[in-house]
């Protein structure tokens, strides 16, 4: 439950027990070939795995590099998150757990959370943040068409730090029936590394079809975006033990990673955004999932081990590079994702990323979601 | 009863004293620069009896907090509070004759660090320190901290399992915080079943004082947490009055009648 | 390019030359392995084919039958609309055009086809009527965002009829650089045979997994919605050859093989709906896609051959299916879609499909685009 | 000169009779049912020497016109306009000394059946009919429901290869309708290229009258079209003064310029 000095199960003591129980069960079930297979089914049958790999030809000309995608936006509900919804709502029948508690910022975590619940038939409640709930009206209605109950939070920014907050407190009295299906790789142990676990099949699936597409068999760069890291953890998790560079890219408003202090937050230590006075400030990024404060405990050790760079883009950049995947490859992608290609592209064109360099990137998520939103801007 | 004492320090040693002269401990909880007069309410609660008094530390995530906290910790930080001029406010008071214990989530102690922060609750006159997020198995580098003066209590629930509760009772200092049952802090219509029987099993392993926290609001509530704890935890229950507006009087009118049903008992 | 009586290339005189030239193209390039091959990459590595057959669990067993839905809904941009037009826009740039003409109605083909065009570096042109233009804003978006250009259509009722005609009339003036995309398997001769060959890779992918999945092989009914009918036609194509009853289910308003009559309406033969007089009448669907008077002349022969059968439901039919499924098996169906399930659910309760019956439905497109519709409904 | 030529039929031996005199041939263009009046158009066209007059009969989804005429569709429809009710009106006018060809989408036809249709025509007076969706590969049942006294007149347009404009030349009935440009029904600036080149290819295998249609709006371009070819079909320049309000006289005006245009080529 350890990434280096971070990490830990900073878990009040009443969840301290459930924590052990998840953490149990996890490591019996990931052993389990039953509950792999009938894992391997639902992504295979039911959220659309394997994705593709798509190599991205006019776009990778102009930058003068090699730029393959890894299509996690062509998976059901539209982003990579269904991959950790289906293995905890597996893992919470298991357990004989009869709902599912989630936070969501932007919603897509929730609509996964829902959509998971729904085909497993357990309940699900989801935390989402007042001020959220007004922005991604249309999410919100896709989880109660679901069957799920959404729940407003109205405390502190109103936002994904609260919803966590929230869903955290509610668990606390719900854990006899209810499985806390975190979102992300932060958490109390197990949570960082089971999302991990569950998420590195983006790594694993990207490893084999690089071996098969590219001449180098391993990219010479691997990128993906870091709100609280979870694609960018399991993409990195394919690729750890070879020479690719890793590189996290975090929203200029929400560098956990980057510019984040000590901490601890929501059951883990890590790096979070800081005041002076130690109180955890708020994120600001266009990109919904990347509006988080701190980062995955891994993250912040791999940035400490120099395994991984993270480094940050601007709002304009990620919406500069949406428009430009969208007019050259007929890809719009989620607003977190084009952080990712944002800096694919500078660093191209600044030299950071060599001519010919060839570069593997998760395309965490379509950018439906988020047409609302740059319709008001551009 | 299997829990080796250490050196007692101030907190439980005064406790401990009260506690054998068959006193039903009171700890109202207050939430640090919750108004400009906050250090009134502490004159109040010696004033209505209290054995110990809780100063929170406002966190801008309390996760393990109800609404009512919730809004006092965001009330004070929106006033401009923070640690060091809670604790500045906190130096300049004469002594009220019952210890103080801090309470805080742990980011606020690893952002200073654990060693500093604890030096900084010393000077401050602080004996005791609560960390809701730090369950024991974390604790050691602030135990380490702590060791030189500041008594860190640790928090039983009733999920936790026996090995552990006895590790927790043996590490804690000043008391046991018995955590009544699985929720956040908040006001509750009865005192839940659980604290009864997590009061019990933690006798079973310490002698420790062992408080119990966690929706304990009214008198009857405190008369009967009495019967299985040595005392009480008050903490929503006065800051709901406080945001109502309540000021030092009222608060002393109302632990009052909790010190008396503690007292009757 | 006749179906029975059906079909033909009933053009201005104008378009005759250049749809005879379309027909050459088409002819010669799927006959040519280099430009299948291509074809077959695109549709594997951007638009993330073979899309999964889902075994239906709990529906299936509240229904008494064993559904499977092939999952079209998971492909790039949301639905089978991109089998199509990556046919045609890698046909045009075959035939050295430069743009892409295209009609839409709720947006789904025109997204598709800004998508392939932006893909292969041609430019895109989507009439859409000013009615849809205000009721679909957001997919208007995507498609400038792609980087077409979107134009109003003010005539007749403003939807998707109109589009169509403003289409045609646009493609007179432009047949010598520009390659207008049909969207459905209508239009004239080559367009109803050509799209349905683009579109039967649902059929033909479904047909090997029905195979390796079921222990009959073959499915006993093959179900799919028809507003103009491709991803019908493309799902059939597939199963002609096999004992399997084929049931195509229209709007109750929109009913053109159900209760259309012989007439002539964009360049080909079929049935659409008319009144007294001989005019073409306003179709009404909650679904989008379904919102057009005719169907394409193949349907219409099948129907009169008996080979497959063509039923209706309502629009309240259709929303009660989407919820159902979305509640039971964690999918958001599109509102077309939606139809075909609809009657699925009624022809198990009422004794129309036999208990036991192996059924495979065409779950053509995802019902995110319809989320809002149904948030006013629900 | 290779196109046989079969026993000609009223339109046709009327245009052919025309211009063997040396006269440049108009037919304007009127949508029937456009005004509760409209007959009063054709009696107008008469009297500015037109040498046939084309009525168009309205269909809900005219795919090959602009919107002049999609609007005069639209207008006429909304008024209750239909094929029966047109040629009801037409039924009921004097012989005016010109024929009538009706225009329409093949839809319209083969919703009365072509027979059917062809014999209310034909009870209407009227001789020959345009289907601008009909090319002449879908044409045979209409052209053998016709037979009997409709001279259906075929279109050829600029991207006619030579062997199809031979067909269409030898089928049409009538005359030849040649299409000036690629594009739809509608004004334009000026007479298109294309429509010079078109009319010498169908010189070259036609004797048959060929009008000129498509754009053709002001009597510099009838005089310019005139250069090429018999005459001139007038649709859109006619219906947009219709929907501006132009009544019978200030239509006979107009015509009248390009009557006097042709006449002086």
């Amino acid at each position: 439950g350890r990434f280096g000095e971070y990490g830990g199960r900073y878990a009040p003591e009443s969840l301290v027990e459930v924590c052990r129980e998840v953490e149990e069960e996890f490591r019996e079930a990931w052993a389990d070939p039953g509950f792999r297979g009938a894992l391997a089914r639902l992504l295979a049958v039911h959220a659309g795995r394997p994705t593709p790999l798509t190599p991205v030809r006019r776009l990778s000309q102009e930058l003068g590099v090699q730029l393959y995608l890894k299509r996690e936006d062509l998976t059901h509900t539209g982003s990579h998150k269904i991959n950790n919804v289906l293995g905890q709502a597996l893992l919470a029948t298991r357990m004989g757990r009869r709902r599912l508690i989630a936070e969501t910022g932007a919603g897509q975590h929730g609509v996964a959370a829902a959509t998971a619940a729904a085909l497993l038939g357990l309940e699900a409640t989801v935390f989402m943040g007042e001020r959220d709930i007004e922005r991604q009206a249309l999410n919100v209605f896709r989880m109660r068409m679901l069957g799920a109950e959404v729940v407003p939070v109205t405390t502190g920014s109103r936002t994904l730090k609260d919803a966590t907050s929230e869903a955290m407190r509610h668990w606390v009295g719900a854990t006899g029936d209810s499985h806390y299906c975190i979102g992300s790789v932060v958490g109390p142990d197990p949570y960082p590394w089971m999302v991990r676990e569950f998420q590195r099949i983006i790594g694993d699936e990207a490893r084999g079809q690089c071996a098969a597409e590219l001449r180098t068999g391993v990219p010479d760069y691997v990128v993906a975006c870091v709100g609280g890291g979870s694609n960018a953890a399991g993409t990195f998790a394919g690729f750890a033990d070879t020479p690719a560079r890793l590189v996290g890219v975090e929203a200029e408003g929400g560098a956990g990673a980057a510019r984040g202090r000590l901490g601890v937050l929501h059951g883990c230590r890590s790096l979070f955004l800081q005041d002076d006075d130690g109180q955890i400030t708020q994120a600001h990024s266009i990109a919904a999932g990347l509006d988080y404060p701190g980062v995955g405990p891994e993250h912040a050790h791999l940035r400490d081990l120099g395994r991984a760079r993270y480094v940050t883009v601007t709002d304009d950049e990620a919406i500069g590079a949406a428009v430009r995947l969208a007019r050259s490859e007929g890809i719009v992608p989620a607003l977190e994702s084009a952080h990712a290609l944002a800096w694919v592209i500078r660093a191209a064109g600044g030299g950071d990323l060599p001519a010919g360099s060839t570069v593997l990137m998760t395309l965490s998520g379509r950018g439906d979601k988020d047409v609302s939103t740059l319709k008001e801007l551009l | 009863m299997t829990s080796p004492t250490l050196a007692a320090g101030v907190v439980e040693r005064h406790l401990r004293a009260r506690r054998d002269a068959g006193r039903g401990l009171l700890m109202p909880y207050v939430t640090g620069g919750i108004t400009p007069g906050w250090t009134d309410y502490l004159r109040a609660f010696a004033a209505a009896g209290a054995d110990a008094i809780e100063v929170g530390l406002p966190f801008s995530d309390p996760t393990l907090d109800g609404v009512t906290i919730q809004q006092a910790s965001e009330t004070a930080l929106a006033r401009g509070a923070s640690t060091r001029r809670i604790l500045a406010d906190l130096s300049g008071m004469p002594d009220l004759g019952v210890p103080l214990v801090a309470s805080t989530y742990y980011n606020l102690v690893l952002h200073d660090g654990p060693e500093s922060f604890c030096a900084a609750l010393r000077r401050a006159g602080v004996g005791g320190l609560i960390v809701p997020d730090l369950p024991v198995h974390e604790a050691d580098e602030l135990t380490d901290a702590a060791a030189a003066g500041i008594e860190l209590v640790l928090l039983a629930s009733p999920t936790t399992p026996r090995p552990r509760l006895a590790e927790i009772s043996r590490r804690s200092r000043g008391f046991v915080y018995a955590v009544s049952l699985m929720g956040t802090t908040g006001e509750r219509a009865a005192l839940a079943a659980s604290a009864a029987e997590l009061t019990e099993r933690i006798r079973c392993v310490t002698d420790r004082p062992v408080l119990l926290g966690f929706g304990i609001s009214t008198p009857d509530q405190a008369r009967e947490a009495r019967r299985h704890a040595d005392g009480v935890v008050v903490g929503a229950a006065v800051m709901r009055r406080v945001l109502d507006g309540a000021g030092p009087d009222d608060l002393r009118a109302f632990l009052a009648t909790l010190r008396r049903a503690l007292d009757q008992e």
